[in-house]
């Protein structure tokens, strides 16, 4: 389990999680990078920027 | 097995329609009768072809006769259940009514929005159905009004921030509704039709919309409003822009949403994250009792936009209705109302 | 509760979504795994929104890694499953296949219609999924091969004529069918963008489409066979113009229909009669996993026109596998399929 | 500038505004009046939202007095224009009439297929509108029946087939045609609103219609015919299946729709190649007049399927009308009807 | 008789086909030439079919061998112009620029919203294409940038507000659009798919929108600005709600609005009135260059509502760029922009 | 100019053509691929099988 930076939601973690893998969170569905597994931490991933045409 | 009997009036409309495919799948109720002026003496499938599969010898009957149940659902148009209260209650100890008759507190009320109202002493005790809004108040109840779509869908977006304190109810509020052609009932009229109907952005309601005054009431809150009429049947989406009077973080925001919704059975929370559903929408919702709250903050006008997105038939009528007849009876509330609605789906 | 296990593989698809939707409604299945390659680690909300409400913790893992199951649910490419069906059945006893790579009975009729087929000693012993046709070869079976949609719908349509005698096999049969856009898969390319394909009645595998030789397999009749892709999502609609060579009545054709179908828990009947629905069309059972079928006599072209109507992700696809797992199994048939559908409802 | 005066009665309707917007962008042609018991005395623009622009001044006057005209376009239910021929004639030297009332060539016909005929002895000297056919009918008529919709789809696509040979008129046609909602004219009825009519696939004059007639009449074949109602709001799309007794070639089918179209102002050729749009369909040619036919050989089955499509709301109604009274007056044919259509487009 | 050339570079894409069509039935233009890297060597009516009648000969070609012409209309992405103006420059004395590349008016605007600009000495001598606000700086301008969908539609709704004082710039402005898959342009990705994007409401760009960027240096007024995408393909429809801070009466904002438009070729008005259109709303003007403005006035919230609706392929960027050339070169005003649009329409 | 195989309508074809060009029949639609040039000869480009989904 770790908070999310986001919306501080528990989001729950698998077994062998690895650092620079990406997650998202099940309650605001924001993207997490692991940046620390002992004990596990997470940050926001970097956002790709959207261009939206027009 | 089921316990309950229930009755549904106005069963060939679009929300009486949903009601009995929503009790006929409850683990607690049994349908005891469903009527139509109409329709009477016609089987149910022959209005609604969904349910020809479960109800193939329910029939419809004269709302004139109504048999003896333990609730009774009456979904006719605003007005009908006004009249025909002391009826209704003496055919059931519970009635759930899903017009707009009994929703507001004062009889005042219904002089500024309405055409008045012929039984303002039955105001003080019905009880509004919006159980995330108000569930203690429904346990017991024997009145329950319940909510307009589009009212549905602006509480629950707005309700937690007044909660929270975000808002105090002196802000500036413009809400903006996107619905579908469901909304107008099974009638319509010549711009119902699927010629003049699709692919529409039709303002309609621009100004004065009726289901303002049931927003203010519950919110405590002065509002702006205005309809759209877009492409889909079912569905209402609420945008509100709302402009806080201090500074506000996203953090302030979630604590706001996730304290009002987390342990909400129905109640689902998309702000932002990837792929391709990232806020509220209709379709997400679909064919469900789920109701999506989301947000976006806007520091450079100092705003935040507030989305919600829910089915007018489930949530914002028969699926909400049902929901409160679980909580006002004590039952299970999420029974009858698990369906998780589709993946893809166009616009049901 | 649930005593079994199940996987699916191709879980960010299309059908692969809705094998999550069923499963997880499911009284007797618990999901142990969902893959996908491309959403590796990902949430099931993340790409089907309507799971977020119950599945806030599955993700998807990598398909190289197939946990060990009692069902597997295979939902990828044509291709795939006949290459890794070792590694599918080493995972689980009984394994369920949606793509065409199992459904034809000999390794020519692989040759004909598609590339050919790597593992043609498994054609034997695969067992084609649609339990109106098919039930008494279920039980037990552990390599199930569940239907086209396009072939489901024909099948369904077809069928009664064939065991009635109506038809013997020699007579013209004509099958135009419309479908909605779920069918091309969660893939799509330039014509299955928004604007290219709104709106659109558009002419696809005019001729020579796969599903002939499926529906040709099984009825044993020859076809002229066309598609056309329509606007709607969910849904195939196959309408059957097919010659008689002697005189038949509407009371033998719905001798047909009722001997065949008359006690079927996922068919329905609709061949005439009044109101809106009077013949099957798609959006009646989209979300559902009942098939619709009606017909319509033309004494003047000596023809019968028989309609069928599905809905792809469901009856011919998801739901028909789901089914199939429940025959083969000994579970209550139709566990985990019992929606009854919407009304009103858009094109879902 | 525009040297003739034309008319329209029944100019509320779907076809009669076409027609007013086509005979207000026709070089030739000063629109006089435009008839509407609903909205006599309304502006164009409060039924037509299109015509804002052109006709601000421009409105509905009373049929019963009819203004004399060069050119008078009818465009009432079957049946108006038979019973007020004489009054029509009176007013203009030409009646362009777009109901079916005078397209069938004896009273026989209207007996079979209609309630009969009240002025049989005009069916002689009517023609039949669609240039493509019959353009040499058409100068100096001064009754010209406009074809019926779904008839002119099929027409088109199976006229070049019989006169190169490839069909004798003994063969098995079945033609199965799908159908936007604007056919059914701005009446409407249940059937027609907006959720019951969105993302339908929906069977409708299974058997029987009445185009049948008209199609037979002029094609001199036997046909079984069967429309859908589709998700759309204009277009017609008929798909042919026909069995010739012959072999034939790609090249003897190019060579019978090139030798048929090729000079044609308004007809094109869509027949494989690459890209979204490989054979007809309605959304290519929304807006336009121009029809759309294409084919696919399918020898397994020794079948040819056509395709044609078209817009109901022109070529197969108010263009069409528009085109005959140009060949009928010896006007630029083209003239007022040279909108190309628009890509990407929805379903218009 | 055309006495102009004109080439279009992004020729294959949605708004580069929109040209194509426009200047193929202009009386002043003839076609050189028209760019595609990817379709170089195809005929233009392989991509866009509603071309196959009018430019049978027509190829696209490399945009890297541009042809000498007298105007060059480019139609790519974001940074494609500012990169290669010095190459269109070279090809022809006008060059009108679809993209966003051109219209702001300081480096710094573009540092803000944009990644800044690469040739920032451009922006001041490049004309704002828009004739309603900017007629007077277009004769004559020899690089033209038409507007954003988006803010043309806003831009259109409120300008009038401010030339006629009701506005000052320092109230609040919420501006809510909805606009079609089109906007998106021909690539799109998964979330443009069909069954994706159909039936939705969904929230895009809900703040921090480009376009906000261009309407406020338009305007000069701070606006909160969000976006969602509908289910339509062409139409953008955006509603302002305004709150003016002295008291404003219907009589003000329709001599406001009259004052600004009642001489405009391509303006309508529609504010009330009876009937099924009685606001703006993009299918009264979809596949026209007419832009349509309306508004309500809500007394009790003191705020003005303010609707205008545009068919993003032209009035918001084709049509526009047409326009804006019209008025530069000194021809007829609404030359080859004259067509008036379709009712019945669905979601064009 | 030079006859289409497909159809057999006359393709106007541009100056510089090359063979192994793809270009389409603007009648029909097929693609056609340059086998000469001196005199043009088109011949019909070996199509792609698509496959439908389902
Ligand atoms: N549609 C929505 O999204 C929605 C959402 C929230 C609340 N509501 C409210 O729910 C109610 C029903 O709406 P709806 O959309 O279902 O309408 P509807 O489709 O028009 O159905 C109305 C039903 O009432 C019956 N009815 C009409 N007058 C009656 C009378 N005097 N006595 C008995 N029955 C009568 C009609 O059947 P017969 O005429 O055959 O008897 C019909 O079955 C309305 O008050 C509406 O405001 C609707
Ligand atoms: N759509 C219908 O209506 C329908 C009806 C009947 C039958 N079917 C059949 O059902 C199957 C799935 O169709 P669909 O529409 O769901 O397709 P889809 O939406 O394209 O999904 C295909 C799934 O397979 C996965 N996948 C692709 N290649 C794979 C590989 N080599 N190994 C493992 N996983 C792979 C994909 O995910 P990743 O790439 O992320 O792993 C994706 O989840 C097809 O065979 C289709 O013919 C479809
Ligand atoms: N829709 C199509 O695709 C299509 C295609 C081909 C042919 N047609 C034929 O064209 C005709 C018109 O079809 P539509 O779709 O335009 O129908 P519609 O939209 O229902 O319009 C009918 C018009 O006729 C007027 N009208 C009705 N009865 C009349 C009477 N007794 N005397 C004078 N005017 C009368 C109506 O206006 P008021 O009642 O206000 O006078 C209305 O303007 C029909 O015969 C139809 O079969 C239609
Ligand atoms: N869609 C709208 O509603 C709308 C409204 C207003 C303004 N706009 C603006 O108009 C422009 C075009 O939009 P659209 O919707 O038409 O986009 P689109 O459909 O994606 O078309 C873009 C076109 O540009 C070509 N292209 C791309 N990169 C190129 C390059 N480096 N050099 C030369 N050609 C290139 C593409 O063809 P090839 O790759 O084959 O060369 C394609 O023909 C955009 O800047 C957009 O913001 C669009
Ligand atoms: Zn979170
Ligand atoms: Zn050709």
């Amino acid at each position: 389990m770790a908070e999310c930076v986001e919306c501080g939601a528990e989001v729950s973690l698998h077994d062998n999680l690895e650092v620079g893998e990406i997650i998202d969170c099940t309650t605001c569905g924001a993207e997490l990078e692991v940046i620390d597994v002992e004990p596990p931490e997470l940050d926001k991933a970097p956002e790709l920027e959207e261009d939206w045409g027009e | 097995m089921a316990d309950l009997t229930a009755g549904v009036v106005g069963a060939s409309g679009f929300t009486g329609g949903e009601l009995l495919r929503l009790l006929a799948a409850h683990p607690e109720f049994e349908i005891e009768q469903a009527t139509s002026r109409s329709y009477d003496g016609k089987s149910v499938g022959s209005v609604h072809p969904n349910l020809r599969g479960t109800h193939p010898n329910l029939r419809f009957s004269d709302p004139e006769e109504l048999a003896s149940v333990d609730v009774l659902f009456t979904a006719t148009p605003h007005g009908v259940s006004m009249e025909q209260i002391d009826r209704f209650q003496d055919a059931a100890e519970t009635v759930v009514d899903l017009s707009a008759d009994f929703r507001l507190d004062t009889e005042a009320e219904y002089e500024e929005w309405y055409d008045g109202h012929s039984r303002p002493e039955l105001l003080e005790e019905s009880v509004y159905a919006l159980p995330e809004i108000n569930r203690e108040a429904l346990p017991g109840a024997d009145l329950i009004a319940s909510g307009g779509c589009n009212a549905t869908a602006t509480i629950l977006g707005l309700h937690p921030l007044i909660e929270a304190g975000v808002l105090d109810g002196s802000e500036q509020v413009v809400v903006d509704v996107k619905v579908g052609s469901s909304e107008g009932g099974a009638g319509g009229g010549d711009a119902s039709s699927h010629p003049e109907r699709s692919g529409v952005v039709r303002p309609y309601a621009p100004t004065g919309h009726r289901h303002e005054a049931e927003i203010e009431s519950f919110l405590g809150l002065d509002l702006s409003f205005t309809c759209h009429a877009v492409d889909m049947i079912r569905g209402a989406s609420a945008t509100a822009h709302v402009f806080p009077n201090g500074p506000v973080s996203k953090g302030d925001l979630w604590k706001a949403y996730r304290g009002a919704y987390e342990d909400e059975p129905f109640m689902r929370m998309a702000a932002g994250g990837s792929g391709v559903y990232r806020y509220p929408e209709p379709k997400a919702v679909a064919g469900t009792n789920y109701g999506e709250v989301g947000f976006e903050l806007d520091p450079s006008n100092k705003r935040v936009v507030v989305f919600s997105a829910i089915d007018n038939m489930m949530k914002g009528s028969a699926g909400q209705a049902v929901h409160a007849a679980n909580v006002a009876l004590g039952l299970n509330e999420t029974a009858g109302l698990e369906f998780q609605g589709l993946h893809p789906v166009g616009s049901p």
